[in-house]
């Protein structure tokens, strides 16, 4: 037998990282040069209360790069979640403010219509067999669409206390609410993707469906499962943004999708489906969050903010292939 | 034919199946029965229809009219995993692992294993390891499928059926990418499980493997049950004749003991990461140089070396004495070489488009002289490369849509009907069908006779031995001899294939 | 207690207006030897939520704040506050929660005031088509109260046509005019709620080739909107006073750090800017 | 074997349509369907006179388009493209305008900057291994910084009078030079997918590169040269954006990059590469502009457009696999 072998100790050094960054080094690598360099040039980037900001700053697209990172696994897109999450908004927004329905209520009822256009464009693509591009790009443009004319265009302020709270008070001085809701909910899911059978089958599935099907695997109710946990996530999403900004307007969320998928794909994960991983997702989100907040910090001026965000995040993804074909 | 509805032993019986894709007609009527503890092997040629049984089978397809009882209760599998929860399991001919997930995820996908609520991936890893070692496969589990082989592949899924706990085993072609070694370890697990009361149906071109592992024999053509035999020790002619629907005369073609000028040397090269080292040999005008050995042994990477697909590290090739540079496939194919792919799903065909389109993309310059291009000709040279190569499909008809088997001979189309000087085919007859594969050869000598250098690459040692004269053997990426035909026989290249 | 050190969250830099302000703030600010730290939110809340806290991290001692959004958030001045930063709200206020002092143009005023002059124009008779802005933010709330006030005034001036942009973008306003003018090919007055929307306006008028003049208004005196103005590409807009704005803004700033008094609202018109009085704004912007 | 027969006649009353829209039917059926429909409802619909709007207001995303339609083919996707037309709209408009670069000259330098922005993106697929996705967001966002610290985020207004009336005069009362281009280079680009080897040569990469590797086609050199050309005709759309507004200004095309690819498919292209032509393009650009046209033309507010857009979308693509299970 010729040599697969023979790497033994380099892939022992190698796997610890590899084991939560979910082979995502080369990314991983630039997120530590990225904080070491941040580190040197602000003064304040190194302070807790800096990185409890950033932590606040991600949670939003943290919460939404969850459930895109299921669909992108499943070989899927999911375009439609920076409506989805303005419409959750919306939603809790006008039956909260509006109706005058117990807020409790209509956190419930928001996480429900987003989990609903979740399932339509889970039956368009495994149903009608359209692209997921197409299907979700539909799905944005309709919850946009009806978020927007809930109050014909207007916002929604001012939410109960307990709940704006929500964001903004930090537990023992580290986590608000949402924050820790964002870190259980990451936990939950790499261990899900890592550890149980269903977790594996979306891997098995965005591999090749038909090798998925032949094993078993229900194809069509996972895909039908992954979109609407996606679009309960970005719902989620959208309830926790309601309660960092205490408002809630139907142009909330634009662009959101590049940014969520962004992560996902900077943390490793393939848009052809199989690999990535919550791991990756994790240094992904973490990368785009530290170095919008780094150049901030620096005071870059916006302009050259965005041609810099362009490079490294292009050197991020870069380093991962240089350092596979140095091997 | 002869049914035994009510035999006690019957697991499976399959009455009055068809299928139909919109105006095609695939199945008509097939019958038959499968035993307990036997292995019933179906045979056809390309296309007649034995993968769909199989898929009907398994649920991945649904019939159109039929009916199957399974363990004495109905037979209707919506899906394969209610086929798989009955304890039917398939190996797919065409299906492909999953390239990114590692050996033991595979060959458990689906139903991987848990203790207290994680995955219990010391238990798969041990389990796949110890399946693969005893099918002949020494790898680490943990291994990405991505890297494996061919073969190895092959073996993955094997233990992939085998490790199912399946009463009912479908085999579609195990053995097309494997060598005569790993085929003996399968054969020797087949035997262990029928004797546990598994019951396997069989599919294999290779027909001297069926009287050694078949119980019983079903033969399909054109979609219909022509034939079942009670016993597997029927003589091949007989079997050849049923599934081709006339008598086949010879196997191996003739060929001219006149080589002429060396057209191809190639001068001590060697591959980057060792997998070949140093080999050298020449190829004349009209000649046929076959390449044996055991798999594994660097075959393919030498072959794809030439063809440019891969880099070397050192050495030379020549054409006519005049040294080529090999960068880019179009180098070799600017020289007149040209590679027919083992890989045909990963590195033969476009599968999403038509055969027209698969046939015509390697022959723009024969089609479109000027530059541009008439879809008549297109189709045109499609059809006449269709009728020269028997392709059981129409020029417009999408390449996924054909049997393995059909796809095969586009391949083999579509890279010949460029009319090259040297044409270099590995593992050529893989899943092709007898009469098929006849006429493949009768394209090999005629190649040759027309002044061709040919190189056939093959596991099948018969083939080589039949077609080729001299054999070259490699063996862990080295040359270990060219045997001249009059001194090729089974035993002298076994002997050097193991060195 | 001097300031040295002032954070300016814009809502989006590609919007000239803003873009305006922030310039003079920050050619302002150098006058009086302050750091100004300058942050783009590019439209979104959410994005400037972080901004703001990234620039409350860097101890600032005032902040300018350009709400974006469709509305002001209340959250950017409640986090500084809870910092003990004063806040100087410019262009949009929040309404549970407002900037220390509030500086804007009067836009409900300034509308009423141009289409007054629009509708005076036209003899006080005519078929007019509006490009809204983006539907439901606070300028195209106000922008279209003002305008109706002023239009209830001369009934015989009845608007036929009306359509929005998701972005007050100038192509927009080029596409929907376009199509406006499909329907109703005989108005005689078309107001773009921006300039960007005007000049697109402008521009989808001269391709129709309307065999009457067509009247185009627009909306904050970008600065290439004048020099359009002067070539005379559209006919009328009301000039907000970025300049004097972001002057505004810092001296209030520096003012709130010292600890004096400073008014809750200051509120500016805006020029009614035509052909004849456009030279002297685009030699300096007010 | 089998019989294939009996479908010659229906093949044949396909194949005309299906000869122009690529094997889109579904969406021309859908097409037609639209403008069906808004021919009864709305009286200025069926006008020539919108018709040249309408061809007017496609021009932009329909020559992006094209060069869309390439990189989707191969297998790719380009993010850039409304970035790229901003970048390039602006280079003209500071070359001419403040520099007072001869017009002509500045549109060749505008063009040049934009294909060189594609060269950059080709290489970082070809030769960085980076994923399309990835190499085209950071491009995105780099180009779009550059266009905005040209003029700091300023626009620029007035161009010379022949160059706006490109857009403006309608030669023989029908066509305006930039839609003629437009045409043209939807002509040029059909046949040449159609009817050179180089342009199967794509098909064949998109649909298996490996595979066209081995058939002689050199794939690198042929994925630069498609995001060169993409990009190329990204900033021509940006040339024409500035001949039809007379301006300029760093924030167009924002967005555009998902019209752009939802237009390609819709008219029936694959993300996954080898599936899709120019002729479906055409069709999914026409839906695209004649549902926004007709929409307007029936006043339908805003926030219901959104809606509506959305659901005939999915319905022009499910069209297609609806029929196809039919058969
Ligand atoms: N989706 C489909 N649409 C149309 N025809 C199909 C489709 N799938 C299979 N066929 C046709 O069905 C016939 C039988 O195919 P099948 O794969 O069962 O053959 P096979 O006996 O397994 O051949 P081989 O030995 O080559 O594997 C072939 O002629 C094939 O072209
Ligand atoms: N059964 C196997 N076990 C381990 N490694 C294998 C096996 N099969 C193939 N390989 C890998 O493939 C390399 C050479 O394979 P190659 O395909 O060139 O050989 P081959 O002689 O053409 O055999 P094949 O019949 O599989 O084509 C080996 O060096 C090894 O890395
Ligand atoms: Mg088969
Ligand atoms: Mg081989």
């Amino acid at each position: 037998m010729a040599s697969i072998a023979g790497t033994k100790a380099e892939d022992a050094k190698i796997s610890w990282t590899s084991y939560f960054s979910g082979g995502a080094i080369g990314p991983f690598i630039g997120l530590i040069a990225l904080c070491t360099f941040l580190a040197f040039t602000s003064d304040t980037f190194l302070t807790l209360r800096n990185f409890l900001n950033v932590m606040d700053q991600i949670t939003v697209i943290g919460v939404m790069a969850i459930g895109m990172t299921l669909v992108i696994l499943l070989g899927g897109i999911d375009l439609s979640v920076g409506s989805v999450l303005a419409l959750s908004g919306m939603v809790l927004g006008y039956l909260g403010n509006y109706l005058g329905w117990p807020f409790g209520l209509g956190i419930v009822a928001a996480l429900v219509v987003s989990a609903l256009c979740g399932v339509v464009s889970g039956l368009m693509i495994t149903k009608l067999n359209m692209p997921a591009f197409i299907a979700t790009l539909a799905m944005m443009s309709i919850a946009r669409g009806i978020a927007s004319i809930i109050t014909d265009g207007q916002q929604i302020v001012g939410f109960p206390d307990w709940f704006s709270s929500l964001a903004i008070i930090r537990h023992f001085g580290l986590l608000s609410a949402t924050v820790a809701a964002m870190v259980v909910l990451t936990i939950v899911f790499f261990v899900f993707l890592k550890y149980r059978p269903a977790g594996r089958a979306l891997y098995a599935i965005g591999g090749n469906p038909e090798v998925a099907r032949l094993a078993g695997i229900h194809v069509e109710r996972a895909t039908l499962l992954v979109y609407t946990v996606c679009a309960l996530l970005a719902g989620l999403a959208g309830v926790i943004l309601s309660a960092r900004l205490d408002s809630a307007q139907p142009s909330s969320g634009i662009g959101y999708e590049l940014d969520t998928i962004a992560a996902v794909v900077i943390g490793g994960a393939s848009l052809s489906g199989g690999v990535g991983g919550i791991g990756g997702t994790v240094v992904g989100v973490l990368i785009i969050g530290f170095l919008r907040n780094g150049l901030n910090l620096l005071h870059v001026s916006p302009f050259v903010q965005q041609v810099i965000i362009g490079v490294v995040i292009a050197l991020a993804v870069a380093a991962d292939t240089l350092r596979a074909r140095h091997r | 034919m002869a049914e035994q509805p009510n035999h006690s032993d019957v697991v499976l019986s399959v009455r009055g199946l068809g299928k139909k894709y919109g105006p095609i007609t695939v199945l008509t009527d097939v019958g038959f029965d499968v035993r307990r503890g036997e292995v019933l092997a179906l045979l056809g040629e390309n296309g007649a229809g034995k993968s769909t049984v199989s898929a009907i089978i398994a649920g991945l397809v649904r019939p159109t009219a039929g009916t199957m009882t399974w363990m004495g209760k109905p037979h209707a599998p919506l899906s394969p995993a209610d086929a798989l929860s009955a304890g039917v399991g398939l190996i797919h001919q065409e299906m492909r692992l999953l390239p990114d997930l590692s050996i033991a995820e595979n060959v458990f996908v689906g139903r991987l294993p848990t203790r207290q609520g994680r995955i219990d991936r010391a238990s798969i890893n041990r389990r796949a390891e110890e399946q693969l070692r005893r099918l002949g496969l020494d790898v680490a589990p943990t291994t990405l499928v991505r890297d494996l082989k061919v073969a190895a592949q092959q073996q993955v899924e094997i233990a992939k059926a085998l490790t199912l706990n399946a009463r009912l085993l479908i085999f579609d072609e195990p053995t097309a990418a494997l060598g005569g070694e790993e085929t003996d370890l399968l054969f020797r697990r087949i035997e262990q499980l029928k004797a546990e009361g598994v019951s396997f149906i069989y599919i294999s071109h290779r027909l001297d493997e069926i009287a050694r592992i078949a119980d019983r024999i079903a033969v399909l053509r054109d979609g219909q049950l022509v034939a079942t035999h009670e016993t597997a020790q029927i003589p091949v002619k007989v079997l050849v004749e049923e599934m081709v629907g006339r008598p086949l005369d010879r196997m191996f073609p003739t060929l001219d003991e006149a080589p002429g000028e060396v057209l191809l040397e190639v001068e001590n090269i060697s591959s980057p990461d060792g997998t070949f080292k140093d080999v050298s040999f020449s190829v004349r005008q009209g000649e046929v140089l076959g390449i044996a050995g055991i798999v594994g042994a660097g075959r393919t990477e030498l072959v794809r070396a030439i063809a440019g697909a891969d880099p070397i590290s050192s050495g030379v090739v020549k054409i006519q004495g005049k040294p080529i540079g090999l960068h880019h496939p179009s180098d070799a194919l600017d020289e007149g070489i040209v590679l027919v792919p083992e890989d045909r799903k990963g590195q033969g065909l476009i599968l999403p488009q038509t055969i027209a389109e698969n046939i015509a993309q390697t022959n723009y310059e024969q089609i479109a002289p000027s530059g541009w291009i008439n879809p008549r000709n297109v189709n045109h040279f499609a059809r006449s490369a269709i009728s020269r190569f028997g392709i059981k499909g129409q020029a417009e008809q999408r390449v996924s849509q054909l049997s393995g088997g059909n796809q095969q001979k586009v391949v083999i189309a579509k890279c010949i009907s460029r009319n090259p000087r040297v044409v270099i085919l590995d593992e050529p007859t893989r899943g092709i069908d007898v009469g098929a594969r006849a006429a493949i050869y009768d394209v090999v000598a005629d190649l040759a006779r027309r002044g061709m250098a040919v190189i056939v690459v093959s596991s099948d040692l018969d083939e080589v031995l039949g077609l080729a004269h001299r054999v070259m053997v490699l063996s862990r990426g080295i040359n270990r001899g060219i045997l001249e035909r009059r001194d090729a026989n089974r035993l002298a290249v076994m002997e050097l294939a193991t060195t | 207690k001097d300031a040295k050190k002032i954070g300016l969250a814009v809502a989006n830099l590609q919007a000239d207006f803003f873009n305006q302000i922030k310039q003079s703030v920050e050619a302002y600010g150098k006058t009086k030897d302050l750091e100004i730290i300058t942050v783009d939110a590019k439209g979104d809340a959410a994005t400037q939520v972080s901004q703001i806290q990234d620039l409350l991290a860097q101890n600032i001692d005032a902040l300018i704040y350009i709400p974006a959004g469709a509305t002001a958030a209340s959250v950017p001045v409640k986090a500084a506050k809870a910092d003990g930063v004063p806040v100087v709200n410019v262009d949009r206020n929040a309404e549970g929660a407002p900037g220390d002092t509030f500086i804007a143009t009067n836009s409900v005023a300034s509308a009423k005031e141009l289409c007054t002059y629009i509708a005076k124009q036209a003899d006080g008779k005519g078929k007019m088509l509006i490009i809204h802005g983006q539907k439901g933010t606070t300028p195209e709330v106000d922008r279209t109260k003002g305008c109706s006030e002023a239009l209830k005034d001369y009934p015989d001036i009845k608007v036929v046509g009306e359509l929005w942009s998701d972005g007050w973008h100038q192509d927009e306003g080029f596409k929907l005019t376009q199509d406006l003018l499909q329907t109703n090919p005989d108005v005689n007055i078309i107001w773009g709620q921006a300039d960007a929307l005007a000049l697109g306006a402008a521009q989808a008028v001269k391709v129709a080739h309307p065999d009457h003049p067509i009247m185009v208004a627009g909306f904050d005196g970008d600065t290439a909107a004048l020099v359009a103005l002067k070539d005379g590409v559209f006919d009328v807009t009301v000039t907000q006073q970025t300049q004097k704005m972001g002057r505004m803004a810092v001296d209030s700033a520096i003012a709130l750090v010292k600890g004096e008094k400073v008014p809750a609202e200051q509120l500016e018109t805006a020029t009614l800017t035509t052909k004849d009085n456009v030279a002297k704004f685009i030699e300096q912007h007010p």
